[in-house]
């Protein structure tokens, strides 16, 4: 079985989709033949053609309104945005055309369009090349929204993705592009949205978290294993629609919760976690749910020093893990 | 659509019809549409004012040019992409007098939303007339991106999308036709320029007189038409279609027309506009202008005429009572089509 | 004491704001001549002219954008979006620009803009004219949100808005129009952003809303009264910066809490309450947080019939105050 | 800025300064200007290699246009609205190379933004110069509502914004250029055309050769500069800055220019442009075109060469040292300037 990165089972999972349906299309800024700027479409381009990989101009907006018309005429568009940063030209596009389509047209017109963007923090990338952006999406009816940790994963998850006949915004962390490195088989496999993974089973306290921060969060689980807290992981993949019964169902076991997410803490996608959570698993709380997230600052900031400050590392998930084992 | 019997055409109509390549019933059909169309809208108002519907928006003064420009598509094979005022359009590209009468009633059947949108919100996926939204001029990027689907498969297909002139304003329609133009995509898009978005007159909307100046800036052809002008609209419409057809790319149209009525029903149009200046609109109405053209060159005549108002009486007394009667959407419903549905 | 609507209220305050301070402008669709579509700006054109009331092109990002250059070279500007649906276009020029300029700066630069528009269901509006936009915005830092729900508030709220020194988005419910009358002293009263207000006092269940909902919240306390069932209502009035301190006292007191909010609910502003609260306030609560909410539907449909089915009433916020007294 | 001794200039000299209104003084002021940047920027690069600063994107082959179309701007009065290649643009508006360097380092007293943004994020409030982010196009809006409070206080000042060819596709320079149009505000857009957006080509990005063409759909004049002609720039730049300050209007300046580097240190330009192109874009470097202009008009000689470049090399150096020897941002400072500090 092959070892691979995570933005090589990206690149390979878009190649095999597009040799499996020549309705399948990727366009966006610099994926042609620069192979666009974290390389996820190096190649595709001199395999598929300057037709089925489209280098756009530079107009966001343009790269999801026309994937919105091309998929209601044949084509499955899988646009690419540069940065998850460089996603808010598009949000009218995708807020009110694409997640609305079907609802508006009461189920006659539909949007198969998978839109990839790099995402987060710790890479030096400053306020406008560092954000995560999911809680703008996953807010939005209509819209699925995905954030594979693992190259296996990945794959499994995009190739849902694309064969899905919903709009899927698919987020990957541009941290975990070649730091991370796992099995990924030949075999044709899929990963249905919707799942989250159990990545490690535990009796205290459960820790939900996705994209680089599930890596954090099974790290922050070994180091507190010596001190006899058992903690269970899991790693949510898909954060709409939620896996519901997964979360619900580790939380009544270890009546300890931790979220963790990378993003501005107020009003951030863990927020409905803790949401539901509070209302229908109330009975089963032990102690409080505690939040782990960045802080309410505008960006992450450059200077390494202060993007030391606002990155969250194994450690404070450790703290906090702790604090609430303890509770 | 029924047709009404011919006389052998006159030596005007042969000439008319031959300069355009149109027939005598295909001129015919056009009046309909537009007579037709205008009866629906003027319903609408009355139903309105009657307490029966919330809301009308509705495109009276824009249904020459929008017949006209039109005219020339596939039906069932080409694409339209609409705003709220292409109820011409719609109409000539396969929906019905029933089908806009029930998106008014926001009945369970309603062919565009099933009485989830707002009339004037069209769409209808078997005729290929994609469902319309609020927010103005996203629809350029969905005919674009329908376009490059087309040329990408192959499928010989041509796109007309329509907009107003303040909506052209939008980033959106930049970023359209810019990609339409490095493509040479087969769509066209019109501009109906009524000088008002809703109360903003052109002079604060741009500092240009004409849109169609602005297709220099993505190497398309620019064409003004006037919207009074229905044969001069389907002129230009036929030839831009033709163009893109052939692979010659995308065509920006200007048509000059007027707003015979309010925004909406929502507006109060004499609070922007003059009594003057609305008298002197109402002699930029298509209908009687293109009704008085066929009349001169021989093709109807008062009995014709007045045999297409009854049958268009008819038509739409039978939309009404047939919408009005409809059921209203269950709130079982609601819920549905938010995602795929599993199949059963 | 005048009694007026929150229309007039707001229409006063915009007059009063730019009589006092002549680097106030309006801007946005349709604010001149016509007054703007539901006459909030009726009057300011004719009084002040369109050098500061001005008609601008169907654009909103440049609505947005050109108030952010506006703001940085001696105005305060308070652009009209004409209807919340139709703020993203704009949603770059805020969340990238306005929200940042003081952050990414160092604070050298800051943009005094307050960004007015009407919002919410109930008026036959359908998808594009009904919603609730103060999630994707609450949760960026650098913005204010704030909802005023009487004439009274509407006017001290928009005052302090006006001459704060940083972006606020200031959201009107468009039934609240007319619908609400209420007593508007002549003075120059402010009300400071951040402070929520407690609308009823009760011992058993809090209630926490916002603009209509404020409203349905004390209906919905009345209607329980009689029940033996003491409700405390608290309209949060601004959203961010949230008073913390008013929530969670009430919450202490009363043990029990309600949220509503007409927003989808997946990711809505008041998770974030609901989050807050499951983990600064666990060991007060003797109830679940429940919420009611909107359905998570792609938008407010237009038949009335499905627009009832959509909209809250006070009978859904009685319903989840009894369940939960009764806990 | 230091100068150094002058001799009395000649005829030729005389010539050049007369014809466009600058002294052999000023014209050696432009001269320094460009060699500075140019020599701060190589800087940056030799700092990158060096593995000292992570991050780099410059304006190499923009100077001169950049220099040249902002020169005759009133300092501390007007505006400039800058973007990531603005180098030379802020420079001449006031910044210094201690300023650029210290952004370089990421310094907790970096002008820009304290460290907190990337390298190239220019912004000085003392200076005029806007804060500028990442999203392109972005700030073509603000340069606008820059021009728009002048107009309304009267202040009579001017604004220049510049912005590469490939953001001018974003629909917020559409809608940025009508508003400007509408009102003839004192705006001047300047589209640095290096025939690149990152790897993305001219043909793929529009349809036409001249992003100028466009100013017509604003009505607005377009004009083109050789951006290696740096008095041709400046030529234009006065007469826009003029145009605008006698309330004549907005201009749109379309720079044709060379990008000498890779899109930025993160980018591998060989991977899509030819060793030949490369070599044939040198020709195009605005730097020893006007250095031989100046010699030719006897305004510049070897000798006045060679002590301008050490003094620059001594400026580049001073500012290295000097910021590389600035204190790093305190993490205590990072929750400052998220809103508006209550005074102490
Ligand atoms: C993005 C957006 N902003 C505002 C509106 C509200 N609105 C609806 S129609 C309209 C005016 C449109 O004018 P124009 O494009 O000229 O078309 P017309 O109505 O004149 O045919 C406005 C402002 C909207 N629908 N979408
Ligand atoms: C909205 C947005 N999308 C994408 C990017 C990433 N990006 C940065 S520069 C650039 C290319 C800009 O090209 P151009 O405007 O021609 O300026 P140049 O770099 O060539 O001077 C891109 C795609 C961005 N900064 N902002
Ligand atoms: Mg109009
Ligand atoms: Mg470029």
């Amino acid at each position: 079985m092959a070892v691979m990165t995570l933005i090589e089972s990206i690149r390979q999972t878009l190649a095999d989709e597009m040799r499996r349906d020549e309705s399948v299309i990727v366009l966006g800024e610099d994926v042609g033949k620069k192979g666009g700027v974290f390389l996820a479409t190096d190649g595709l381009h001199a395999e598929f053609g300057g037709d089925r990989v489209i280098d756009t101009p530079l107009t966001e907006s343009m790269i999801v309104g026309a994937s919105i018309g091309a998929s209601v005429n044949g084509l499955r568009p899988v646009p690419e945005i540069q940065f998850a940063d460089f996603i808010f030209p598009a949000f009218n596009q995708i807020v009110s055309e694409l997640a609305r389509m079907r609802y508006r047209s009461n189920g006659t017109f539909n949007c198969p369009v998978t839109i990839r963007a790099p995402y987060g923090g710790g890479v030096h990338g400053a306020l406008y090349h560092s954000q995560s952006v999911e809680a703008y999406f996953t807010h939005v009816p209509g819209l699925k929204t995905v954030v594979p940790s693992t190259p296996y994963d990945a794959r499994g998850l995009l190739r849902s993705a694309i064969r899905d006949d919903d709009p899927v915004l698919f987020f990957e962390h541009k941290k975990l592009y070649r730091s991370v490195r796992g099995e990924v088989p030949e075999s044709d496999y899929t990963i249905p949205l919707g799942r989250a993974q159990v990545t490690r089973e535990g009796r205290h306290v459960t820790v939900l978290a996705y994209g680089l921060m599930a890596h954090y969060a099974l790290e922050a689980a070994d180091l507190v294993e010596g001190e006899g807290i058992s903690v269970e992981v899991i790693d949510l993949r898909t954060l709409r629609p939620l896996d519901r019964e997964t979360v619900i169902d580790s939380v009544k076991k270890t009546g300890k919760c931790v979220i963790v997410y990378e993003d501005n803490r107020f009003g951030g996608y863990g927020a409905e976690i803790a949401a539901i959570l509070a209302e229908d698993a109330f009975d089963y709380l032990d102690g409080p749910i505690v939040r782990v997230t960045g802080p309410d600052v505008p960006g992450v900031p450059y200077a390494h020093t202060l993007e030391d400050w606002f990155m969250i590392d194994p450690d404070r998930i450790v703290a906090a893990i702790r604090q609430l084992a303890a509770y | 659509m029924a047709t009404t019997k011919e006389r052998p055409p006159s030596a005007e109509a042969r000439a008319l019809g031959a300069e355009l390549g149109l027939s005598a019933e295909q001129l015919i059909e056009m009046y309909r549409l537009i007579a037709l169309t205008r009866a629906v809208d003027e319903r609408m108002w009355v139903l309105n004012r009657a307490g029966k519907v919330p809301f009308v928006i509705s495109g009276q003064g824009h249904e020459g040019a929008q017949v006209g420009i039109t005219y020339s598509l596939r039906k069932g094979h080409d694409w339209v992409v609409p705003f709220y005022r292409s109820v011409a359009m719609v109409m000539t590209f396969g929906m019905t007098a029933r089908d806009i009468m029930t998106a008014q009633f926001a009945r369970a059947d309603d062919t565009s939303s099933g009485g989830r949108q707002m009339p004037g919100h069209y769409g209808a996926a078997r005729h290929n007339i994609l469902s319309t939204s609020s927010p103005v001029a996203t629809q350029v990027l969905h005919a674009v991106g329908i376009a490059l689907a087309a040329k990408i498969r192959g499928t010989d297909q041509v796109v007309v999308t329509a907009l107003g002139e303040g909506a052209s304003n939008q980033g959106d329609f930049h970023e359209a036709l810019n990609f339409a133009g490095i493509h040479r995509l087969p769509v066209i898009t019109v501009v109906e320029n009524n000088g008002y978005a809703i109360s903003v007159p052109s002079a604060l909307e741009t500092a240009v007189d004409d849109i169609a100046v602005r297709a220099a800036g993505y190497a398309m052809p620019g064409i003004i038409v006037d919207g009074a002008d229905v044969l001069g609209a389907y002129k230009a419409g036929r030839e831009a279609i033709e163009r893109a057809r052939r692979g010659e790319g995308p065509t920006l149209i200007e048509a000059k027309v007027t707003r015979l009525t309010a925004h909406s029903s929502d507006d109060q149009q004499t609070k922007y506009r003059s009594a003057e200046e609305l008298e002197r609109e109402r002699e930029r109405d298509p209908l009687p202008r293109f009704r008085a053209q066929l009349m001169d060159a021989g093709i109807l005549d008062e009995e014709k005429v007045a045999a297409i108002e009854t049958e268009i009486k008819a038509a739409v007394d039978d939309a009404t009572d047939w919408a009005e009667a409809q059921p209203e959407p269950d709130p079982a419903t609601a819920t549905r089509h938010v995602y795929a549905e599993p199949e059963a």
